[in-house]
């Protein structure tokens, strides 16, 4: 399935909640309003022509100076051999190829002061991590994840690395730590 | 420093016990099964067959601090782990060395400009008596530096320092 | 200095070597001079009864050296003393023949091979598993092949600094090293190293070693508990219910021979097996063999050496309980587990394994047996002797090291589920059909001549096995892959 | 060891009352692989709980990726997953060239893929080592270490560096195979396929270890889709799924391999006790797999042609506005860099999907009332690497 056709199946199915889908290019992306992500996530997973069982990745983007926070989910659909998109849960000893069933990247924009999306750690497992991650480094909140703590900085960081406009600690802990480089991220090497 | 260094006063039997001891000390030196990172896996493969530390009585990994007399500091330290790091090197009985080991551990190697969480340099924690360079150092580095290391063993002495001494 | 030491250091270590050997050995030789010398005297004096009420004098010694008493036998038939030598060696016969300075001497020696063998092992273990792994193992220190390792490790561990943990039992976090230590060491008062060689001959003696073996179980509990570290006492608890699980059929495995001999006074267990390879306890039936297989396992779970190093399992429990331990007081458990494992490897010599005689019968060598001195020395190292059984005992502990760097670690509940569901089971049924066996099976029959023949065609078969491995492994020792590592590339 | 909370249970009426007890397994644990923390809900031997806690490593790989050119974050990209740095080297080129348009000459896709391989192999070899470490054998690791050598000496002989190699950068490879490695290669690949039986004889089919790993942390398909788990711990499950067969990218299409899945016990000289999601068999999927890239090493050393190995690549790439998300199949499993280029050197953002980040989160599931001995067991099946998880 291309991202066309995938694309064409979530703007059938929620008109109002896909903003827009920027299929060509070597990201097809579609992009969903924060609101109605979560219903969204549900559809692309249930959805016998879509059933996008693997969330493989989330990230988010800082669009600084723009006030914006983009946050990517990369889904891929597997599909069993046996045509089911459902899995069962023993596969015969004599496992076929399992096939592509189409890649999708879904969309999230949210306002960068107060970045806020319902969590999908219930639709997919896999979320949960990368969500923790995502809030950890970028500072995007997930409503109703059943974690919702940081996962590499320690508890007591303050502020979230990855932001653009994010200010190096001085020290930590008593421990000094090195000068904040130039905040020059148009630096060009020679 | 152990138990009995700075307790005795300087004669000619003092030196052959020194001797001795340093010997002893310089020949099984014990490291710490600790890898953070990268050189880690240099690490072990020092203990591994090509290299094998053990040549030198210093293949005798053990699990935990309380029986080991060298922690090779092996990756990157991050502030997360600085207080684990500290602790160790706590609970590790004396005389203890510490080996810093590439260039994270120096001095934050290719982590020192934009590592916002990464401690620029283990010395920063524990007090280092060996540094090795090399990201990551080769295994030969790593016996180089532990040969250096007992160098540096054979001359303590367990001898009372002059007081003049006392800056060092 | 240090070069000149590193050069003949390791002519040192032999003639030191040998040199403890011949100072065991003396003191055996002499044993016997004293004990003859009393039966002569007592013949010539007729003292009644023989034994132990009648002390020698010195006026008795010296006499007896210078010849001046009639009838008298070996070794004064052999050796004539003069007068001055006679003088010296009386005070030295004469307190030999006092029971309290054989114990002390026997102490002497017992602490003293439990650390030279346990210094042995730890630099020989190095060396195997390094072999095994394609390493070379422990070079530098010392000069040959890094035969000062222990040594240096033991002075090093001196130094260290004996860290006290704060929150640790402090009588208990104390106690336990030695706890666990003494009784390693006692258990070798009543080893026989030969029929002569034994601190105290017990009529008891296995049960005696046995029960030492499960004093020591105390001293890893202590320590586990007394830690105040939580994988310490999870070794603890694994230590404590795998020896006591495991002792059961290692005790249904020590009554097959038992039953078959009827004593439990090691020097007659091993004295009845004086006859030759064929005569070996394990091999006079097959449920004797089996008795031993299981003897051996349960030995290998009682000394806690793979695959059964649960107490210490370091993947698991970083170092199980020692984890808190530091400098001697840690040396001190690492001794009595090498010295327990040598027992283990004895005992099991002793109980199947022909104990301390070659495989030739001795009585080849009986006339040997009462020669001169040399012909006695010559009759220990051939047919009998303390050196057999150290050897075997070597032997048995090469094999544990050869299984623990061989094998993975097994999980607490498949050790047990092997002991309860397996070995119980197996060694009571091999303990009834020995019963049967015994009850049924007279020596000379056709079917015990038989199944004492194949079973000593299998003991032999994988004894010539393993010398066959091991002289293949020498002989191609530089062309197996892994000792010229950089070789093997082409261009290099 | 830091936690003492001891909470106590309400004891049933005449069950022997228990403890739980809180104990921590790392940072620092010889079978952590590394400085991964999992905190243990015990009751004696039995492991009710593990909470895995990660960042013990975090070196902010993404912070310096959106400072510094791609080029410059090549030597980065190595130190991810620290075993596999030539597979870590050949995602971000990949997805980097996707954006830039660039195309790698026929000899760079063949170096590239000789590369991954032979780096696929290294690392299974250590994975293959370290397993039988924790499950207490440790003389297999340092056979994996022997043949590990090997494989280096080919690396450094190409690039220098015998971890991290900086050697597949944008455009194809920075130098040339040097003089002799065919040879070389050829003749570690006739040295190294029978050591593979070797090791399964001593260790795979070795009765302990199956009894250790057999039937232990079992994942189920469905489980392991959900989680996101890739590479061996996903096909150990049973999934036919490989990205170098399924989305093919670099020239993985013209090569003939095998995709190794979990099977269950029985046959095909598979021990009996083994179920399909186990331990073992995503131990033993990257045994297989070695052999595979075995394969694919020979083919690409029939096929390789002369020529360029590096595309012409300006000195100061511009990366396009514009974003793309590369999956390759890494050895622990699919390697992910999302790049956003915005008209200039310097990517706005790079985000690096490891494999390991993801392998791992299914750790709290999978270790719930199973022993403490089978916590490394498990864990150490799924291979982590914490460069790669913490970045």
């Amino acid at each position: 399935m291309t991202a066309q056709e995938v694309a064409d199946i979530l703007k059938q199915r929620f008109p109002v909640a896909v903003a827009d889908a920027a299929v060509e290019g070597p990201h097809p992306c579609v992009a969903v309003t924060p609101e109605a992500w979560h219903e969204v996530a549900v559809f692309l997973r249930d959805d016998p022509r879509l059933a996008m069982n693997m969330l493989r990745c989330i990230s988010g983007v800082d669009r600084h100076p723009e006030p914006q926070i983009d946050v990517v989910y990369e889904l891929i659909a597997m599909r069993a051999p046996g045509g089911a998109a459902r899995q069962e849960p023993r596969p015969p000893a004599s496992a076929e190829l399992w096939q592509n069933g189409g890649t999708i990247a879904i969309r999230v924009r949210l306002p960068r002061d107060n970045p806020r999306v319902r969590s999908v750690a219930d639709v997919w497992p896999a979320a949960d991590w990368l969500e923790r991650e995502t809030f950890d480094l970028l500072g995007v909140t997930f409503d109703g994840h059943p974690d919702p703590r940081r996962i590499l900085c320690p508890d007591d960081w303050i502020g979230h690395p990855l932001r653009k406009d994010y200010e190096f600690p001085k020290e930590y802990q008593g421990i000094p730590a090195a000068a904040a480089p130039e905040s020059d991220s148009s630096r060009v090497t020679k | 420093m152990g138990w009995l260094h700075n307790r005795f006063e300087e004669n000619l039997a003092i030196t052959s016990v020194n001797w001795a001891l340093n010997w002893a000390r310089s020949s099984s030196i014990w490291p710490m099964t600790f890898g953070l990172a990268c050189c880690a896996i240099e690490m072990m493969a020092a203990g591994a067959s090509r290299f094998d530390l053990d040549r030198f009585g210093a293949g005798a990994f053990r699990a935990t601090p309380r029986q080991s007399d060298l922690m090779v500091v092996a990756g990157t330290v991050t502030f997360k782990m600085a207080s684990r790091i500290r602790r160790l090197y706590n609970q590790m009985p004396d005389p203890k060395y510490v080996l810093a080991m590439g260039a994270c551990t120096i001095g934050g190697g290719p982590y020192f400009k934009y590592g916002y969480h990464v401690v620029k340099g283990v010395d920063l924690i524990v007090p280092v008596d060996v540094y090795i360079p090399g990201c990551p150092p080769r295994p030969e580095a790593l016996l180089e530096g532990l040969m250096r290391l007992q160098d540096k063993m054979k001359r303590e002495t367990i001898a009372k320092k002059p007081a003049t001494d006392s800056h060092d | 200095m240090g070069s000149i030491l590193r050069k003949v250091a390791f002519p040192i270590f032999l003639i030191g070597v040998a040199a403890i050997i011949v100072i065991a050995w003396v003191p055996a030789l002499l044993y016997g001079t004293v004990d003859s010398m009393r039966d002569d005297l007592g013949r010539f004096y007729k003292w009644e009864p023989r034994g132990e009420h009648a002390t020698l004098t010195l006026d008795n010694i010296r006499q007896y050296l210078e010849g001046s008493i009639a009838g008298q036998s070996a070794p004064a038939a052999h050796i004539r003393f003069g007068r001055s030598t006679a003088a010296a060696c009386t005070y030295v016969l004469w307190l030999l023949q006092f029971r309290i300075t054989r114990d002390v001497l026997a102490v002497v020696g017992v602490v003293g091979f439990v650390s030279l063998f346990a210094m042995f092992a730890i630099w020989w273990e190095r060396k195997v598993a390094a072999r095994m792994q394609s390493r070379l193992g422990p070079m530098r220190v010392g000069g040959w092949h890094g035969w000062a390792q222990s040594l240096a490790d033991g002075i090093k561990l001196l130094q260290k600094e004996d860290i006290f943990i704060a929150g640790a039992d402090p009588v208990l976090f104390r106690m336990a090293a030695y706890v666990a230590f003494i009784p390693a060491l006692g258990l070798f008062i009543a080893l026989p190293f030969s029929a002569a060689w034994i601190a105290r001959d017990l009529d008891v003696g296995l049960i005696f070693i046995l029960a030492m073996y499960g004093v020591g179980v105390l001293g890893v509990l202590i320590a586990g508990w007394a830690s105040n570290n939580k994988w310490s006492m999870f070794g603890a608890m694994r230590e404590a219910c795998q020896m006591i699980s495991y002792e059961i059929p290692l005790g249904f495995a020590l009554l097959v021979p038992i039953m078959t001999v009827g004593t439990l006074r090691l020097t007659t267990i091993g004295d009845l097996q004086s006859g030759g390879f064929q005569t070996w306890l394990a091999f006079r039936n097959p449920f004797l063999l089996a008795a031993a297989l299981i003897f051996f396992i349960a030995a290998l779970a009682s000394c806690k050496r793979a695959p059964f190093d649960l107490p210490e399992a370091e993947s698991e429990l970083v170092a199980g309980f020692h984890t808190e331990y530091s400098g001697f007081r840690w040396a001190l458990f690492f001794f009595a587990e090498y010295a327990e494992m040598f027992a283990a490897g004895a005992l099991a010599a002793i109980l199947f394994f022909g104990a301390w005689y070659s495989p030739l019968p001795a009585a080849w060598g009986e006339s040997w047996r009462h020669g001169p001195l040399w012909q006695q020395a010559l009759h220990g190292v051939v047919f009998s002797g303390p050196l057999w059984l150290i050897g075997k005992g070597i032997f048995f502990v090469y094999v544990q090291m050869w299984l623990r760097w061989t094998l993975p670690r097994v999980r607490l509940d498949q050790v047990m589920y092997a002991c309860v569901q397996v070995m119980l089971p197996l060694a009571m049924l091999v303990l009834l059909a020995n019963t049967f066996w015994e009850w049924q099976v007279r020596d000379r029959s056709v079917l015990g001549t038989v199944a004492n023949l194949v079973c000593t065609a299998v003991g032999a078969a994988a004894v010539l096995a393993i010398i066959g491995v091991g002289l293949y492994g020498f002989i191609n020792r530089r062309r197996l892959v892994g000792t010229q590592v950089v070789k093997h590339l082409p261009g290099a | 060891m830091e936690e003492n909370t001891l909470s106590s249970q309400p004891a049933a009426p005449g069950a022997i009352r228990t403890e739980e007890m809180l104990v921590n397994m790392g940072p620092q644990h010889p079978s952590t692989h590394g400085v991964l923390r999992l905190m243990l809900r015990t009751d004696g031997e039995l492991v009710l709980e593990t909470i895995p806690h990660i960042g013990y490593l975090h070196r902010c790989a993404e912070k310096i990726g959106e400072n510094v050119t791609p080029v410059q974050f090549v030597p980065i990209c190595d130190r991810l997953d620290y075993l596999a740095g030539m597979n870590n080297d050949h995602g971000y080129s990949l997805a980097v060239e996707k954006l830039c348009g660039l195309e790698v000459p026929e000899r760079g896709h063949y170096i590239r893929v000789i590369m991954c391989e032979l780096n696929r192999i290294a690392s299974h070899l250590v994975s293959f080592g370290c397993y039988g470490m924790d499950i207490g054998a440790f003389t297999p690791f340092l056979y994996a270490f022997r043949e590990r050598e090997y494989i280096l000496d080919l690396f450094e002989a190409t690039c220098g560096a015998r971890l991290t190699y900086n050697y597949l950068t944008i455009g194809g490879a920075s130098l040339d195979l040097p003089e002799g490695f065919v040879d070389r290669l050829a003749w570690f690949l006739d040295y190294f396929e029978p050591k593979i039986d070797e090791y399964n004889n001593l260790l795979s089919y070795n009765y302990i270890f199956v009894k250790r790993t057999a039937n232990v942390g079992v994942i189920s398909v469905a489980d392991a889709i959900a989680y996101g788990l890739t590479g061996p711990c996903l096909r150990g499950s049973g999934v036919k799924w490989d990205l170098r067969r399924c989305a093919p990218y670099e020239i993985y299409d013209r090569f003939e391999f095998d995709i190794p899945v979990g099977m269950p016990g029985g046959s095909n000289g598979i021990p009996p006790e083994v179920v399909v999601g186990d331990s073992w068999s995503r131990y033993y999927v990257r045994m297989l797999e070695m052999k595979q890239s075995v394969r694919i090493l020979r083919q690409c050393l029939q096929q390789m042609p002369a020529g360029e190995f590096r595309a012409k690549v300006p000195r100061t790439l511009k990366l396009p506005a514009g974003e793309v998300y590369l999956e390759v199949e890494g050895v622990r499993g699919q390697l992910g860099f999302l790049v956003v280029g915005e008209n200039k050197p310097i990517p706005r953002r790079v985000k690096i999907r490891g494999p390991s980040f993801c392998n791992l989160s299914i750790v709290p599931h999978v270790c719930r009332q199973v022993l403490l001995a089978d916590v490394p067991a498990i864990v150490g099946s799924i291979d982590v690497v914490m460069g790669e998880v913490d970045r």
